[in-house]
């Protein structure tokens, strides 16, 4: 009966651990892997293979395989929910959804404003603020927090934008009730001043002039030098007007109307 | 048995267990005196850990030795033989039950696997499933462990039969069953392998059967499902009673109807007096809690209550309408859409946020979003807001699908030189919903470059505009072989559309094209006169006009609804050629169940000049033939061919029958003369010549002008392209069909086809004198639509959407083809959807 | 010139209010039992807590046809005390956008009954 | 290292047939049998054979020769029978009807029952008792086919296809149900009076909880013996008392003779228990693996058959392997009128030249029914 | 044109570093204070970390290799590490027992003080730490109906709950899982561990 080749330089798992560290210290990510994918298929328990996961989450990271990142990081809070490193898999799980979240074009392309699927920003948020509830003591929250606090600015953009196009679409009350879930929900992100601009202009379509005044009097107040706002008189945007022409304006190139 | 003091205890063969937990279970210690007794109970007490496989106790002097050998563990587990059950899929199902890798490895462990793996086979219908599972040992006390499964074969289905059933025959009732008994289809829909829940499905179908046809007290008594022994072939047995036929007596509506009563009434699909319906019943109900959801009663609910009368077999109905609440929509939120941007989904939309929710135009929105081509699937929901019982948030949820196509080429051909080449279009330039392309080819000899812009919604209400520029300037000098007529072009065009329905577009163009036209060498004489009188560069000012109505379910391989397109194109006064083109091109898709539909596709064109052109410009004909018109035959062939040149040949005679007639030698063999050429020529009834072979070099007898010559006549040299006309008719019938064997077809379409169609011309050149002596007509052209000059071919077609454009690929078969068309096989184009 | 005007959308916003709705509005109600009466305001006002605008517009062809504003106002315990604003005189007939139901759906007479 | 367990190679192509089994005469009833494993038996009278055919025909043939008597055709295929009792036959067929046919070929009634009755009825002299696959047990009036009264019982998801006969005694009738019960009922009212478990349902998927009784019982000087599948073989008094049970999970029921019990288990093996102490007599394993239909005595041998078409003679003292005879059906041509299935052999699967219909002994020999349709009278002499 | 390469060509998700935070809005005397409530809210931090400046991928931090347990072992040199056992909360608030001795000490006595104990040991696995416990979670009063002493519905059937040992930097922590990974309800956690306990400081 055929028994399996015992491997002549059968290794013991520090050995296999060490040279994994190696490859990694010098930056030589794909040999890392595979050695680390040894370690894991020989000794598959123990401190070392656990090590070992940390390292492959880290090696995948850097030669940008966000996916597998999230799989490997899931894994390992899933297989070792108390152990002394699952901060680090929660961060590495944060930050991969993160990257997740620019695609190339919003990634290089676009300006500040967030225009496309917020659904990966959420989670990136979600996950970051799980880390910072369980481990506050973690190293890694001062970049986590930063990073929620910049995702917060996108997503209060983003609403921004839809009550922008609802502007153009003269759906006043569904740009007047996003742009005062940003005011009211939204704080402390710069997208609030522009909120504000815009409920101005839609209270003022509703004709809703109490409210409108207070909206003024909130952004001539806290967001004075607003480029809709020169020296306290409110300047229109034009968004309701945006995009209207007649075909015979257009077609006369706006000579006929 | 002598007993000695214990100075140490030494353990030996450890790897996993640690060296306390022995200690622990071991009831002797330092300093203790043991006699064999003592010890034999001891090692009894440490196997009972379960931890060891060996025991040994020895001694040396004073120390007493504890030789172990622990239980392996299990380092893998391997599964060969299984292709029904994916190999994680069972190991999952091991995992479940405690049986995974790094566990100790016991004997009962064994049987344990075989037994739940047995469980997953039987739970999937194959009941004669067998595992065999061996142990393998490695070295470092692990076992790895073999398994293979011989899977057997699923339970066929050998014979479902309906007892107690009069009115409707069992053949007619089993057709209606997704499960059948082994027939010759099984092997390609698995429909004869039993499984519980697909009996539940067709015991449901069965019941529906008879509700819908009147049989309202129809009842299932009871099913049975048996196995053969051999456990390979299933049993089914079901036994009904019928009861009997019920009709509607009358049918009432009660609560809040909010819609008048006539309304509603006019959406009932069952009538007083008919025959009882459950189909035509719950169809009802739905279209009218659609019709409310219109008016924003998004949780309206109609119910259709039957009143069952046995004795006469009647049935009253009553409608119970309930509104519900006048609903709104807070959000409208979209996912999915990682590259597009969040307008070009939500200018799609008809519903707004803050308005009453309508069904109709949340499902609308849907089919707008469908019919964008950008995504390969688009589902929308619906939840309540938590805390409201009247706002609902609308989520559209979409998948990208790639939308455009991407190449480019480099280099090096002797005559042309270094050749570039790229071209990239996308329907989605950059996920703004604008679709945009930019071509450029550099050689030696041609410079082509053009860039179009199309932006759909240039205004919020959806006027599009788009521009396309385009520059090609083809060195003709240098190359050797011109065929028939090129042309360099430059020059740009502007369009604007705009939506006057919900489906319904209308759209112009302007624009402004310079041609310079090049003759080849051996040309047609409709081109060489057509270069005589109107020289050879023309400037022409375009205007289109176009009306489209767009009904398809999605712009990516629809499966239902219908196209219509009209164009018009006009090349108006003070162009030096006028001219215009008239096209109309149709879809219907018509959905036939499963992934299953059919497509009719027809395209019809005419284009005439007027003023100083009394025909259309040849360069301007419709052409036929190739993907996207009539395949089976290459692109551009079909269609009038030009006058093409001819050489004078002399002209032999012929007999009744239209053989050559040879001279004969003495002996009435043909003569041979090795000085005649291998072809020789006879007259036709138009008066051209036709080539007829003559490889043995036989004499043959000339036939005599009056002037007593050799008569003569023009030989035709066949052109290369067809000429086209100004008369287009093609027509296309398409049976789309699931591609077999492949999971996700979400970006493949396949299709079985019928195509037929050609152009023709109703301004066939008259040959001058000067052109051709003896020639009384135009021997390939004949004026107006002749059916029989319509080619047809059939053939199955591929198409696979990629990240570099969609790739075609085509077998077709031309049915009526004649000679000297030239057919294709097997086509494959780039680019091109059919 | 005589082509067909550009189709544009119906812009409807906010909360339909009839005149039965308002003559079972009575003080005194609760802030549940006057939202089970007017539904839930569609418009929300981070100013004002005590006072609910029903605002209603629908815009046709870029011109707003029809509008109207009721204020709801409460008390400081929350209950309600009355409401100000007028609905348009003609009764209420929000015609459908779509007139024509979607064809691509199953129309009646395509459902046959084999008999 | 570990070798996995081989079937058991049963050394069976080393005997040398001890016996000859000739065939006296062979009548094809043109209707394959195989995919419907339908259990069609023949039943004699005297020098009459009376057979149906799955097609829906029903023959009288002389024993002696085969020469057929009459035929009378019913519009549906019979799935159950033919049952014999004084002049009466019945059948049972796929609409779920019960058809009494006079001995001289005419059909005097017929009566609609709750489901398929795939085993043949039995009969006392004014009633008759239907055991259909519902799990329903009903007594009709032999003259007129009026029901008289039904039993119910429970029936488990999944069973094995086939229902067992009831076995008619004075006072009561006693049937093997589905379940794993065998149940006697009172025969003029129908009301349960004892009913005795042979198998327990245990483990958790359908396959692994059948326990069906589809033998029928055999009863032989005051006791009743039967047998069920994953379950033991007994021996029960007329009043439901178990004298003795031993191990014996089978598809089908005990024969007696010689003062012992033969049965053939589910995995190929044949077994003898003694019938007073249920002591095991002999355990012939060299047919294992094979799937054996329903052991019959015949003559002086014990008659056993499986589903590539192998019949076996084994000596009732002491099980030994005397006759091994492949039965070659004979080719048919292509099609057969009215019969839908595809007749032609090649586009049979293996199995379907087996034979899974019991056989009946007979003096003039042994009456056998092959799935390809076939009736056989075999008749068997020492070898000289 | 701007849309095509924006202001500038950069990675947008490095502007997290430079973003300015944004002051809450205030109102205006004479205007009812707004009343905010945080779609996002980022919990709070027992000292709020200052914002970093750059950002570099960081590597897990190395494994500090403890003793080397070797094949064989001596019972003399076995008994000497101190336990120190201690009911005690991790991170996340979970109930943990901690033992300072390492872990081959700490894995004997915890399998001692389980087998003293009436927790019923199925199985052990020292390489994945891992004691199997099979324990009937004894049914607690208040949930019982008026009705169940009567019909006494049948008693809940044991199941399988995992004690498993992990290493932290200094000694071991033991937690209790149920049979699918997810921790143990806190009651039962707590009975299990302060049993264990018991028997360890016995």
């Amino acid at each position: 009966c055929s028994n399996s080749p015992v491997k002549t330089d059968e290794k013991t798992e520090r050995q296999y651990y060490q040279e994994a560290r190696e490859a990694l210290d010098n930056e030589n990510f794909l040999v890392a892997m595979e050695r680390l994918r040894q370690l894991d298929s020989r000794y598959p328990f123990g401190q070392y293979a656990e090590q070992g996961q940390l390292d492959m989450m880290y090696a995948h990271f850097m030669t940008a395989d966000m996916e597998s990142v999230l799989t490997a990081s899931e894994r390992f809070i899933r297989l070792h929910p108390l152990h002394s490193q699952v901060d680090y898999a929660y961060y590495l799980r944060a930050l991969a959804t993160y990257e997740l979240g620019f695609s190339f074009v919003e990634r290089y392309l676009s300006d500040d404003v967030a225009r496309r699927d917020p659904t990966p920003m959420r989670d990136a948020f979600a996950h970051f603020s799980e880390l910072l509830i369980r481990f506050p003591d973690s190293p890694y929250t001062a970049d986590a927090r930063a990073r929620m606090e910049f995702l917060r600015q996108r997503l209060a953009s983003y609403e921004v934008e839809v009550a922008r196009y609802y502007m153009k679409r003269h759906a006043f009350i569904a740009a007047a009730n996003r742009c005062q879930d940003v005011l009211l929900h939204y704080q402390n992100t710069a997208a609030v001043a522009d909120a504000l601009a815009v409920m101005v202009e839609a209270y003022d379509e509703l004709g809703m002039s109490d409210e409108k005044a207070n909206a003024l009097a909130l952004l001539q107040h806290n967001h004075p030098q607003h480029p809709q706002l020169n020296d306290g008189r409110f300047v229109s945007s034009g968004l309701a007007q945006a995009d209207r022409g007649s075909l015979l304006n257009i077609l006369s190139f706006g000579l006929l109307d | 048995a002598e007993s000695f003091q214990i100075e140490d205890i030494r353990l030996e063969g450890l790897q996993r267990v640690s060296a306390g937990t022995v200690f622990e279970q071991l009831p002797i210690n330092v300093g203790d005196s043991v006699d064999e007794h003592r010890l034999v109970t001891a090692s009894k007490q440490l196997f009972r850990s379960g931890l060891f496989n060996d025991i040994q106790l020895l001694r040396d002097g004073d120390v007493l030795i504890v030789r172990l050998v622990e239980l392996p563990t299990i380092s893998s587990i391997e599964i060969s033989g299984n292709k029904a059950i994916q190999t994680d899929m069972l190991l999952d199902g091991l995992k479940q039950s405690g049986l995974a890798e790094g566990l100790v490895f016991k004997r009962s462990t064994l049987e344990r696997i075989s037994l739940e793996l047995e469980r997953q086979y039987v739970s999937q219908g194959r009941y004669d499933a067998r595992i065999v599972t061996d142990v393998e040992a490695l070295p470092r006390n692990r076992v790895g462990l073999n398994i293979e499964v011989e899977e057997g074969n699923v339970a066929s289905i050998a014979h479902i039969n309906i007892v107690g059933n009069e009115v409707f025959s069992d053949d007619e009732l089993l057709k209606q069953f997704e499960l059948q008994t082994s027939n010759f289809w099984s092997w390609y829909a698995s429909d004869d392998k039993y499984a519980r829940e697909k009996l539940a499905a067709d015991m449901e179908t069965l019941r529906s059967y008879y509700l819908d046809r009147g049989y309202i007290r129809f009842n299932i008594e009871s099913t049975q499902v048996s196995l053969s022994p051999n456990k390979d072939s299933v049993y089914i047995t079901l036994n009904v009673s019928e009861g009997e036929k019920y009709d509607i007596r009358d049918i009432r509506f009660a609560g809040n109807l909010v819609v008048e009563e006539e309304e509603l009434s006019q959406l009932l699909f069952v009538g007083e007096g008919d025959t009882f319906s459950r189909r035509r019943v719950t169809a009802s109900s739905d279209w009218m809690s659609k019709r409310l959801g219109n008016d924003g009663y998004t949780f309206a609910k109609v119910d259709g209550i039957p009143d069952i009368d046995d004795d006469n077999r009647q049935v009253d109905l009553t409608f119970f309408v309930e509104p519900g609440k006048r609903t709104y929509v807070r959000r409208v939120n979209f996912a999915g859409n990682e590259s597009t941007l969040d307008e070009v989904l939500r200018r799609e939309m008809l519903q707004m946020e803050g308005g009453w929710a309508s069904t109709e135009k949340i499902d609308a929105g849907k089919a707008r979003l469908d019919r964008l081509g950008f995504f390969k699937t688009v589902t929308v929901d619906t939840p309540t807001v938590p805390g409201t019982d009247d706002m609902i948030d609308v989520n559209y949820n979409v998948e990208e699908q790639l939308s455009g196509s991407l190449n480019f080429n480099v280099g090096y051909a002797g005559s042309s030189g270094v050749i570039l080449g790229a071209s990239v279009s996308q329907n989605n330039f950059m996920g703004s919903g604008n679709r945009m392309s930019l071509g450029v080819q550099k050689n030696n000899t041609v410079q082509s470059y053009n860039f179009s812009f199309f932006d759909p919604y240039y205004t919020i209400d959806g006027v599009s505009r788009g521009y396309n520029l385009f520059y090609r300037e083809t060195d003709y000098e240098s190359l050797s072989a011109v065929s028939d007529y090129q042309t360099n072009t430059k020059g740009g065009n502007l369009t604007f559309g705009y939506p006057i329905s919900n489906r319904q577009r209308l759209s112009f163009s302007a624009g402004l094209t310079s041609t310079d036209m090049f003759r080849g060498s051996t040309v047609p004489a409709e081109i060489i006169e057509f270069i005589e009188d109107e020289g050879d560069h023309f400037l022409e000012y375009k205007l289109g006009l176009s009306w489209s109505y767009n009904a398809l379910n999605r712009g990516l391989f629809p499966t239902a609804g219908t196209e219509h397109k009209v164009s018009a194109d006009i090349s108006i006064p003070g162009s030096d050629l006028t001219y215009y083109k008239l096209n109309y091109s149709a879809n219907y898709y018509f959905p036939l169940g499963g992934e299953w539909s059919l497509r009719l596709r027809t395209e019809l064109g005419y284009g005439d000049g007027f003023g100083d052109q009394e025909r259309l410009p040849f360069f301007k004909n419709f052409r036929a033939g190739g993907v996207g018109s009539v395949r089976g035959y290459s692109s551009n062939s079909l269609g009038p061919k030009g006058l093409p040149e001819y050489n004078v040949v002399e002209l032999s005679q012929t007999d009744a029958n239209g053989d050559i007639l040879y001279e004969l030698d003495e002996l009435g063999r043909p003569e041979v003369d090795t000085s005649v050429p291998t072809v020789v020529y006879k007259e036709d009834e138009d008066g051209a010549a036709v080539a007829v072979s003559n490889s043995n070099r036989y004499k043959p007898v000339y036939q005599l002008a009056d002037n007593g010559s050799i008569a003569t006549a023009p030989y035709f040299v066949e052109s290369e392209r067809a000429l086209g006309g100004n008369i287009n008719t093609e027509a296309s019938v398409e049976l789309i069909f699931p591609f077999p064997f492949v999971e996700d077809r979400s970006s493949l379409r396949s299709v079985l086809f019928l195509d037929a169609g050609n152009t023709f011309t109703d301004q066939c050149y008259t040959p001058s004198d000067s052109d051709v002596p003896t020639l009384t007509r135009h021997p390939y052209c004949e004026n107006g639509f002749d059916i029989n000059e319509v080619r047809t071919a059939v053939g199955a077609g591929v198409t696979w959407i990629t990240a570099i454009g969609p790739l075609t690929f085509t077998y077709s078969i031309p049915l009526n083809d004649k000679s000297g068309d030239r057919t294709e096989g097997f086509e494959f184009s780039l680019g091109q959807v059919f | 010139c005589a082509f067909p005007g550009v189709y544009k959308l119906n812009i409807q916003q906010g909360n339909i209010v009839t005149a039965d709705m308002l003559q079972q509005l009575e003080p005194g109600m609760t802030q549940r039992q006057v939202v089970f009466v007017m539904g839930t305001p569609v418009l929300r006002n981070p100013f004002e807590q005590r006072r609910w605008d029903y605002v209603y517009s629908l815009e046709k062809r870029d011109e707003v046809v029809k509008s109207y504003r009721i204020s709801l106002f409460f008390d400081e315990q929350g209950r309600f005390s009355h409401h100000t604003g007028s609905l348009p005189d003609e009764e209420f007939s929000e015609e459908n956008q779509l007139n024509t139901l979607p064809e691509e759906q199953v129309s009646p007479n395509t459902i046959e009954v084999a008999e | 290292c570990s070798s996995t367990p081989e079937q058991p190679q049963s050394s069976l192509s080393s005997i040398d047939d001890q016996l000859d089994v000739d065939v006296e005469w062979r009548l094809n009833l043109g209707q394959q049998a195989g995919t419907r494993l339908n259990r069609l038996r023949p039943a004699v009278q005297n020098d009459t054979v009376f057979m149906a055919s799955a097609d829906g025909r029903v023959l009288a043939l002389e024993l002696a020769s085969g020469a057929e008597q009459w035929q009378l055709t019913l519009e549906q295929n019979i799935i159950g029978g033919v049952a014999l009792a004084g002049d009466q036959l019945f059948v049972s067929t796929m609409d779920g009807m019960l058809h009494s046919i006079s001995t001289a070929g005419e059909l005097q009634w017929s009566s609609a029952l709750a489901s398929e009755a795939v085993a043949s009825v039995a009969s006392d002299a004014q009633r008759v008792f239907v055991h259909t696959i519902d799990g329903r047990l009903s007594a009709y009036q032999r003259d007129n086919g009026e029901q008289l009264w039904t039993y119910e019982h429970a029936m488990p998801v999944l069973s094995v296809r086939g229902t067992s006969s009831p076995l008619v005694l004075e006072q009561l009738v006693v049937t093997g149900f589905a379940s794993g019960k065998v149940v006697a009922l009172d025969k003029r009212l129908g009301i349960p009076r004892w009913d005795v478990r042979l198998a327990i349902p245990d483990g958790r998927s359908e396959l692994e909880r059948l326990v069906d009784v589809d033998g029928t019982p055999v009863w032989d000087n005051g006791v009743i013996y039967a047998a069920s599948y994953h379950g033991k073989v007994a021996a029960l008094s007329p009043r439901g008392e178990v004298r003795w049970q031993e191990d014996g999970s089978s598809y089908g029921h005990p024969v007696l003779a010689l003062g012992s019990l033969y049965l053939s288990l589910d995995d190929g093996t044949l077994q003898a228990y003694d019938i007073y102490n249920g002591a095991n007599q002999w355990t012939q394993t060299i047919l294992q693996g094979k799937a054996l239909g329903q052991v019959t005595v015949f003559d002086r041998y014990l008659a056993v058959a499986d589903d590539e078409g192998f019949l076996y003679l084994l000596s009732l003292v002491d099980g030994e392997l005397l006759a091994r005879e492949r039965m070659r059906p004979k080719p048919l041509h292509k099609n057969v009128p009215n019969s839908p299935e595809m007749t032609n052999w090649r586009g049979l699967r293996g199995r379907d030249f087996g034979l899974s219909a019991p056989m009946v002994a007979t003096e003039r020999g042994l009456l056998v029914t092959s799935n390809t349709g076939e009736l056989l009278l075999l008749t068997v002499h020492a070898d000289q | 044109c701007s849309t095509l390469f924006g202001d500038s060509f950069r990675d947008r998700s490095e502007d997290y570093l430079t973003t300015e935070p944004v002051a809450s809005t205030t109102t205006p005397e004479g205007m009812t204070p707004l009343v905010y409530d945080d779609a996002l809210a980022i919990p709070e931090l027992p000292v709020v970390p200052e914002r970093p400046d750059s950002f570099t991928v960081p590597r897990p931090a190395p494994l500090d290799v403890d003793d080397n347990d070797t094949d064989s072992a001596s019972l003399a040199e076995y008994r000497s590490e101190a336990l120190n056992p201690r009911l005690d909360q991790d991170g996340a608030g979970t109930q943990i027992l901690r033992l300072d001795s390492g872990y081959a000490q700490s894995w004997a006595s915890v399998t001692e003080a389980i087998s003293a104990s009436d927790l019923k040991l199925m199985d052990l696995n020292r390489s994945t730490g891992t004691f199997f416990l099979q324990i009937t979670p004894e049914v607690d009063e208040s949930k019982q109906g008026f009705w169940s002493p009567l019909f006494g519905n049948d008693e809940p059937e044991a199941q399988v709950f995992l004690l498993k040992m992990n290493r932290a930097h200094s000694g071991v922590y033991l937690s209790l899982l149920t049979d699918n990974d997810n921790l143990a309800d806190e009651a039962l956690t707590q009975s299990v561990l302060s049993e264990v306990l018991r028997q360890l400081e016995s």
